[in-house]
C-alpha cells in the first residue's frame, strides 16, 4: 500500500487490512485489540482516581489508541528506543509495563519504576525496554532522540530510536534543528506525530499555515507520510516502512498519525472552552476502539465472546492494579536527597 | 477596596491596561478562547479580539522574540509564558536580546514589553512544573524582575511593568495565585519598581523573602512572636532587580540580625546577593551571621508529596531558623 | 520574468535585464554600480585597516554587493524597515550612510551612531533610516523581525520588514519559529536570505539535507524564489514581488539571492583551511562588480569615461573618510554608564 | 613537564582523551577542518574523521541536545559552542534537560557529557563575544561547572570532567587561551572538580576569584606586597560549582579579611554566593566587611578600547581594594 502526503488521509480506510500486510497475524491484531481494551479501561480508572483527589494529573491516551499499539508492533522493543512524551499509556502497556506499574506513577507511590515519583507520570526512564522521557518541556526530546539514534549509527548497532511528539511540538525551534540534523546525517530515527489538532487549545490553523506536519519532510530531505491513526493497519504499514529505512541504514522518516483527542487535554482542562459542540461530536465518530473492533469484526477475527472477554479481563485487571498501586506507600523523604550527580552523598545539603 | 485573589488582580490590571491603552496586545499559549491555563486572560479574546489576544504556536522563542520586535516598533506587548519552567528556550531573546536593546542602540531602540511568567512550586508539579527561574534575569542588567506577593502589589506593580519603557519579568507565585486574597483599590494606583516593602515591623531579627515565602515567613514571624516573643520585622523584596539595598540594610540596621528566605535552591541565587550586599556595607551593623534559609540543592521539586512538602521552607522550619538566629 | 525554485539559479542571466522591469531604469542601475564601487573600495579599506590593527573585525561584503544593492533599490528607505546582519556595508551605503559613518563603526570612534561604538561594526540603530541590529547572535533578528512586522501590520502602516540572514541562520530554531508564525499571520516580511553557502567554515552540505532554503517556504505556506544574487536585475525583480506583495497585504516571502563570499568569514579567518583551491577559482568568476559592469557596458549604459569616474570618485571617497574617521577619538569612558534603563542615573554603580 | 599556552593545554587533552576512548567524539560549529575558531581541534578531524568530529549547522539548542541523546546511549561526547555568547539559545538543553536527566530518572540515565565554553572579555569583543555565563550553570543542581586559569588546572581539570559521569560545563577564557603559559606534565594526570587551589599563599587579605582574575589580582598581591608589604592569598576557584566552601572558610579563618575579584558583573554571581558562604559560616572570623570587586552593572562589555579597559577589574583598581581592604 503507497502512503503519501499528497493522497488524503481519510482515503486509507480500514479497508486497507484486507491483505495483512508483512508482520501482520490475525493473532497480532488481536493482541493488539486486547492491549487497546485495557489502555482504555485503566485511562477511564485514572481519569476518575484524578477526579478522586488521588492523582494529580493526567494526560489521557484515549483516541490515541490504534496508533500507539500500531507504533510498538512495527518495532523490536528487544532493541529499539522509545523517546516518549506523555500520552503514551497505550505504547507502555503495549510494551509490557503493567497496570500497577502504570498506576503507581499516576499515585506517586514509593518503588514507582520511572523515576522514584520525582516526575510526572510517564516521566523517567524505563527499567525493562530502553524507554524514557526526561522532561515535560515540549520539544525537547526530538533533538536529543537524534543524539540517541546518532550513538547507535556510530556505534554500528541496528537500533532504531522512535521519536514520539505532537502537533504542538513541530512548533519548536528543536523540531526544525532535530529533523535538519537528522537529514544531514541520515540517523536511524522515526519522528512519529500523532496529530491532534490541538495543542491543548491552540487548533492547528493558528500553529501552522499548512495542513500537514509531514509535508514538511521534504525541508529536511526525508520521508514523510501522513496516515490515519484511527487505522491500526495503515498505521502499522506506515511505521514499518519507516522502521525498516532505518535499520537499513537508510536513516530518518516523519510519520504522522492523524488522532483525535477524546478528552480534554488534561485533568486540568475543560475543552468546551475553545472546542464547539460539533467538533467534539465530530471527534468522537474517530474514537479508534469502536473503529477497530469493527474492523476485526468485518474480518472475522473478533466475535462476541472474545470482545466481551478482553473487556472483563481489563476490569478486573484494573481493578486489582488499583487496589495494588492504592496499598503503596509514598516515597520516604529522605530518598529526595538521592543522586544529584554520582559524586553525591546523598545526604541533605544546602549547596 | 476590594478584596480579591492574586489571579483576579492580575486578570482585572490586565483588563484595565488593555482598555486604557490600544498600543499593548498579549502574546502566549492558550491564551485565547482558553483563557490562559491559570484563566488571567479569561474572557480577553471575547473582548479585545484575536488581533490583540494572539494564541501563539508552541515556541516559546518567538513568543520572546516577535514581542521584542513589536515592543520596538511601538507596540506594548505582554506576553505569557504558560510556565516558568518553560521560560528556557526564550532565555535567549530575553536575556540576550531584550535586556541590551536600549544599551546596544545606545537609546536609538527601547523594548517596552512585559514577561509574566507564573513560577514556583507546592502544587505538586514536579521538575517541570515548579521551578524559579528568577536567578539569571535577576543576575542581568537592563532588565526589571517584579515579583509581587499580594494582590495589591500584584495590581500596583503590573501597572508599572506595562507602563515601563524597558523589558520587565513579572514573576507570579503559581501557589499564591488562589491562595493569597487581600484588599486591593480599584483605582489606577502603581507601585514603584525597585523599591521593597516592610511587610511587619520587628526589632529582634530581619527576614528579607519574597513570593510565597513571605506568607511562611509572616506566619512563622507571628508563631515565634507568640511562643518566644522574638519580634521579625520582614522586607518584601517585590522586586528582585534591581534590589532595594536601602530597605534591607536600614532594616538590618535597626535589628542587627539578618536571614533571607526562599523558595529557589541557594547557590548563586537572589539570596546570596541580598548577604553579599548586607555582608559588604551592612556588616558593622550585624551581631550574628547572615542565615539563608533554602531548599536543599537539588533539582526542584520531587512530584511525590512528602518530598515536595520537605523541599519548600515551611513556617516551622523558619520558626526555628528564627530561633536559633535570635539567640546567636 | 517568472522566478521559482524549480528553475535552476543559472538560468536567471544577466540578459533578463534586457527589458527592465517597473522600477528599474538606466539611471538608477548606474547609481547602483556607482554604490556598488564605492561599497568595494570602503570593504578594501576596512581590511586594510584591520590588518595594519586599526580596526578589531570586519565582515566582508565582497560578492554580496550587486544582491544587496538591489534590495536597497527594492524597497522604501521611507518607510521600510531593516534588520541587518552584519555583511551589509553595500545595503547602508545604498540607504544613505556616509562612509566616514561605516568607518567609524569598524574604527570605534566617538559619536558612532549605531551604538556609540559599544558594539562591533553595523550592530545596533541607524538615526535616519529604520536599520537596526541588535546582535551578533545569528537567528535571533528572524523573529524579532516578524514581530516588527506584525505591530505595522496592527497599527495598519503600509511598511515592509526586510529580514536579512544568512545561509547559517537558517538552521536556528528561530528560523523555522519566525517564518512559522509569518506564515500564520500574514505579517509584511520579506525573509532576505543571502545564501554565499558557507557558514563560515561549514558548507551547505554539512547544514542542511536540501539544495535551496527557498524550497522549504512551502513548510511555512508562503512563496520562495532563488535567484543569482550576482544578477542585479533578477534579484531586483525578485525582491520588488516579494516586497510588493507585503505592502499590498498578501503577507511573508522568501527570497534567496545565491552569491558568493569573496573574502575569508571576517578578518579572523583563513578560509585556505576549508576551501579548496578550485572553490576559490570558481567563486572569483562570480565576483558581482564585473558582471554587473560587463551587463551594464553591454546595454551601453556605462563607459570608460564613467567606470573610471566611479572608481576615482570611490577612490577619493574613502581616503577622505578614512582621514575624517580616523581623526576622531574613541569614545569617553564615562559614556559607557549610559542608559541601561531609561530610569539610569547615567552614573556609575556597582549593583 | 612542557610549557604551554592554555589553548595548546586544552587541544592536547583533548587529543588524549580521544585517542584513549573511542567512545569520546566532538561537535560543534566549525571544528572540522577549520579547527574551530580558536583552533582547539586542529588537526583533528584528519586524525579522528568526521564521524568523531562533527562539523554541526548553526544550531546551539540541537549541538548540546543531540550530544545529550548521544550521552545517554554511551557516548561521551565533547560539545563546544563557538561562544559564550551563543550558549543561550541552548540553555533549555543544559540547564533544563541535561541537569536533571540523571535525578529525573534516578539514575536510570546519565549524561557523561562535557560542554566547552569559550568566554570572558578584554579580547574586544563587545557585547556578543565578551560575555560571562557561569551565573546560570553555578545556580543549577545536577551540573558541575569547572573554570581553569593556567594550563596545569586546564588539562587536569578537562580530563575529569571528560571522564565525569556527569554534564559538565568547561568554561575557558578566551583571554587566556595565548596570554597564559605554564608547564603542564606530559602524563595523564587529572586535578579533581569541586576543589579550589591556594594560588599564593598571604596572612592579610584572602582574594577568592577565577579565570582571568586571578591573573589579575596575581599582579595586583605581587604590586602590593612590595609597595605595602600587604601578604595577599589568593584562593583560585576553579570550579565553580560545586563550590568548595572549605577552602574559602579556611582560609579567611587565618586572614579574617574576604574579597572576592570576578569579571562577570556582581548582582546574583558567584562572587554573591561566596560572600554569602563567609558571611554565614565564616562570620566570627572576619575583621572587616567583605569586599568584591565586579564590573560595573552595564551589559559586558563594550567594543570601544577604553571602555573596555575600564570594565575589566584591572590589576591596579585590584590593589587599591587590597589596601582599602587591608586597613578597615
Ligand atoms: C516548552 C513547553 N511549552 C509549553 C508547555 C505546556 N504544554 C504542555 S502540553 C502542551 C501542548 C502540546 O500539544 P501537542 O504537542 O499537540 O501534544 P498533545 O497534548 O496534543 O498530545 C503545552 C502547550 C510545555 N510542556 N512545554
Ligand atoms: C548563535 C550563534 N552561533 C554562532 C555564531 C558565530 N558565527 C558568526 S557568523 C557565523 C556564520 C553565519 O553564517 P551565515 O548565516 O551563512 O552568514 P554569512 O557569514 O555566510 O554571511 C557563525 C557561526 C553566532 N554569531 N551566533
Ligand atoms: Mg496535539
Ligand atoms: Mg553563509
Amino acid at each position: 500500500m503507497e502512503i503519501n502526503v499528497n493522497e488524503s488521509t481519510r482515503r486509507i480506510t480500514a479497508e486497507s487490512g484486507l491483505s495483512w500486510p508483512a508482520g501482520l497475524s490475525r493473532d497480532r491484531l488481536l493482541e493488539a485489540y486486547r492491549t487497546m481494551c485495557l489502555s482504555r479501561a485503566l485511562d477511564v480508572r485514572i481519569w476518575t482516581l484524578n477526579r478522586q483527589g488521588k492523582a494529580a494529573i493526567a494526560a489521557s491516551a484515549q483516541g490515541h489508541e490504534a496508533a500507539q499499539v500500531a507504533t510498538v508492533m512495527a518495532t523490536d522493543p528487544t532493541r529499539d528506543r522509545y523517546l516518549i512524551y506523555y500520552r503514551q499509556l497505550t505504547a507502555m502497556l503495549a510494551l509490557g509495563t503493567t497496570p500497577t506499574e502504570m498506576l503507581m506513577q499516576f499515585l506517586a507511590r514509593d518503588g514507582e519504576m520511572l523515576s522514584a515519583a520525582r516526575q510526572f507520570p510517564l516521566h523517567g526512564s524505563h527499567p525493562r525496554v530502553d524507554l524514557f522521557s526526561f522532561s515535560n518541556v515540549v520539544g525537547t526530546q526530538l533533538p536529543q532522540s537524534v543524539g540517541v539514534a546518532l550513538a547507535d549509527k556510530m556505534k554500528g548497532r541496528d537500533a532504531v530510536t522512535i521519536s514520539f511528539f505532537g502537533d504542538g511540538a513541530a512548533s519548536q525551534g528543536d523540531c526544525h534543528e532535530a529533523m535538519n540534523f537528522a537529514g544531514i546525517h541520515n540517523v536511524p530515527v522515526v519522528f512519529l506525530c500523532e496529530n491532534n489538532r490541538y495543542a491543548i487549545s491552540v487548533p492547528l490553523s493558528q500553529q501552522m499555515p499548512v495542513e500537514s506536519i509531514a509535508s514538511r519532510a521534504s525541508a529536511y530531505g526525508i520521508p514523510g507520510v501522513e496516515v490515519d491513526g484511527t487505522d491500526i493497519v495503515a498505521s502499522y504499514e506506515a511505521i514499518k516502512e519507516a522502521v525498516d529505512r532505518a535499520r537499513s541504514g537508510d536513516g530518518a522518516s516523519l510519520v504522522e498519525l492523524r488522532v483525535e483527542r477524546l478528552l480534554p487535554h488534561t485533568t486540568d482542562d475543560d475543552h468546551t472552552r475553545y472546542r464547539s459542540a460539533e467538533d467534539i461530536e465530530k471527534m468522537l465518530e474517530l474514537d479508534p476502539l469502536p473503529i477497530t473492533e469493527a474492523m476485526l469484526r468485518r474480518h472475522g477475527i473478533l466475535d462476541d465472546a472474545t470482545d466481551a472477554e478482553f473487556k472483563e479481563a481489563a476490569r478486573r485487571a484494573v481493578d486489582d492494579a488499583t487496589d495494588a498501586a492504592e496499598a503503596m506507600p509514598f516515597p520516604p523523604v529522605q530518598d529526595m536527597y538521592r543522586g544529584v550527580l554520582e559524586s553525591d552523598s546523598g545526604v541533605k545539603s544546602n549547596g | 477596596m476590594a478584596e480579591m485573589t492574586l489571579i483576579e488582580a492580575v486578570r482585572e490590571t490586565l483588563r484595565e491596561e488593555m482598555r486604557r491603552d490600544s498600543d499593548i496586545f498579549m502574546m502566549g499559549e492558550d491564551i485565547g478562547p482558553r483563557g490562559g491555563v491559570f484563566l488571567a486572560s479569561e474572557g480577553f479574546v471575547e473582548e479585545f479580539g484575536e488581533d490583540r489576544i494572539i494564541n501563539t504556536p508552541l515556541a516559546e522563542s518567538s513568543i520572546i522574540g516577535i514581542a521584542l520586535g513589536a515592543a520596538v516598533n511601538g507596540m506594548r506587548p505582554v506576553a505569557e509564558i504558560q510556565f516558568a519552567d518553560f521560560v528556557w528556550p526564550a532565555i535567549n531573546q530575553l536575556v540576550g536580546e531584550a535586556a541590551r536593546v536600549r544599551y546596544g542602540t545606545d537609546g536609538g531602540k527601547t523594548a517596552p514589553m512585559t514577561v509574566r511568567i507564573p513560577y514556583g512550586g507546592g502544587v505538586r508539579g514536579g521538575l517541570y512544573h515548579s521551578q524559579s527561574v528568577e536567578v539569571i534575569f535577576a543576575h542581568t542588567p537592563g532588565l526589571q524582575v517584579v515579583a509581587p506577593a499580594t494582590p495589591y502589589d500584584a495590581r500596583g506593580l503590573l501597572r508599572s511593568a506595562i507602563r515601563s519603557n524597558d523589558p520587565t519579568v513579572f514573576l507570579e507565585h503559581k501557589k499564591t495565585y488562589r491562595l493569597v486574597r487581600g484588599d486591593a483599590p480599584d483605582e489606577e494606583y502603581t507601585e514603584p519598581i525597585g523599591k521593597a516593602d516592610v511587610k511587619r515591623a520587628g526589632t529582634d531579627v530581619s527576614i528579607i523573602t519574597y513570593g510565597l515565602m513571605l506568607h511562611h515567613s509572616l506566619q512563622a514571624a507571628e508563631s515565634v512572636a507568640q511562643s518566644d516573643g522574638i519580634e521579625t520585622e520582614i522586607v518584601d523584596l517585590r522586586t528582585l532587580r534591581p534590589l532595594d539595598a536601602e530597605t534591607i540594610l536600614e532594616s538590618v540596621s535597626r535589628t542587627g540580625r539578618a536571614m533571607i528566605v526562599q523558595e529557589d535552591t541557594g547557590a548563586v541565587s537572589v539570596s546570596s546577593e541580598v548577604s553579599a550586599i548586607i555582608a559588604q556595607d551592612g556588616f558593622f551593623d550585624l551581631d550574628a551571621p547572615v542565615m539563608r534559609v533554602t531548599p536543599p540543592e537539588i533539582p526542584p521539586m520531587p512530584f511525590s508529596p512528602l518530598q515536595e512538602a520537605e523541599f519548600v521552607p515551611s513556617p516551622e522550619r523558619i520558626a526555628d531558623a528564627i530561633r536559633r538566629l535570635a539567640e546567636v
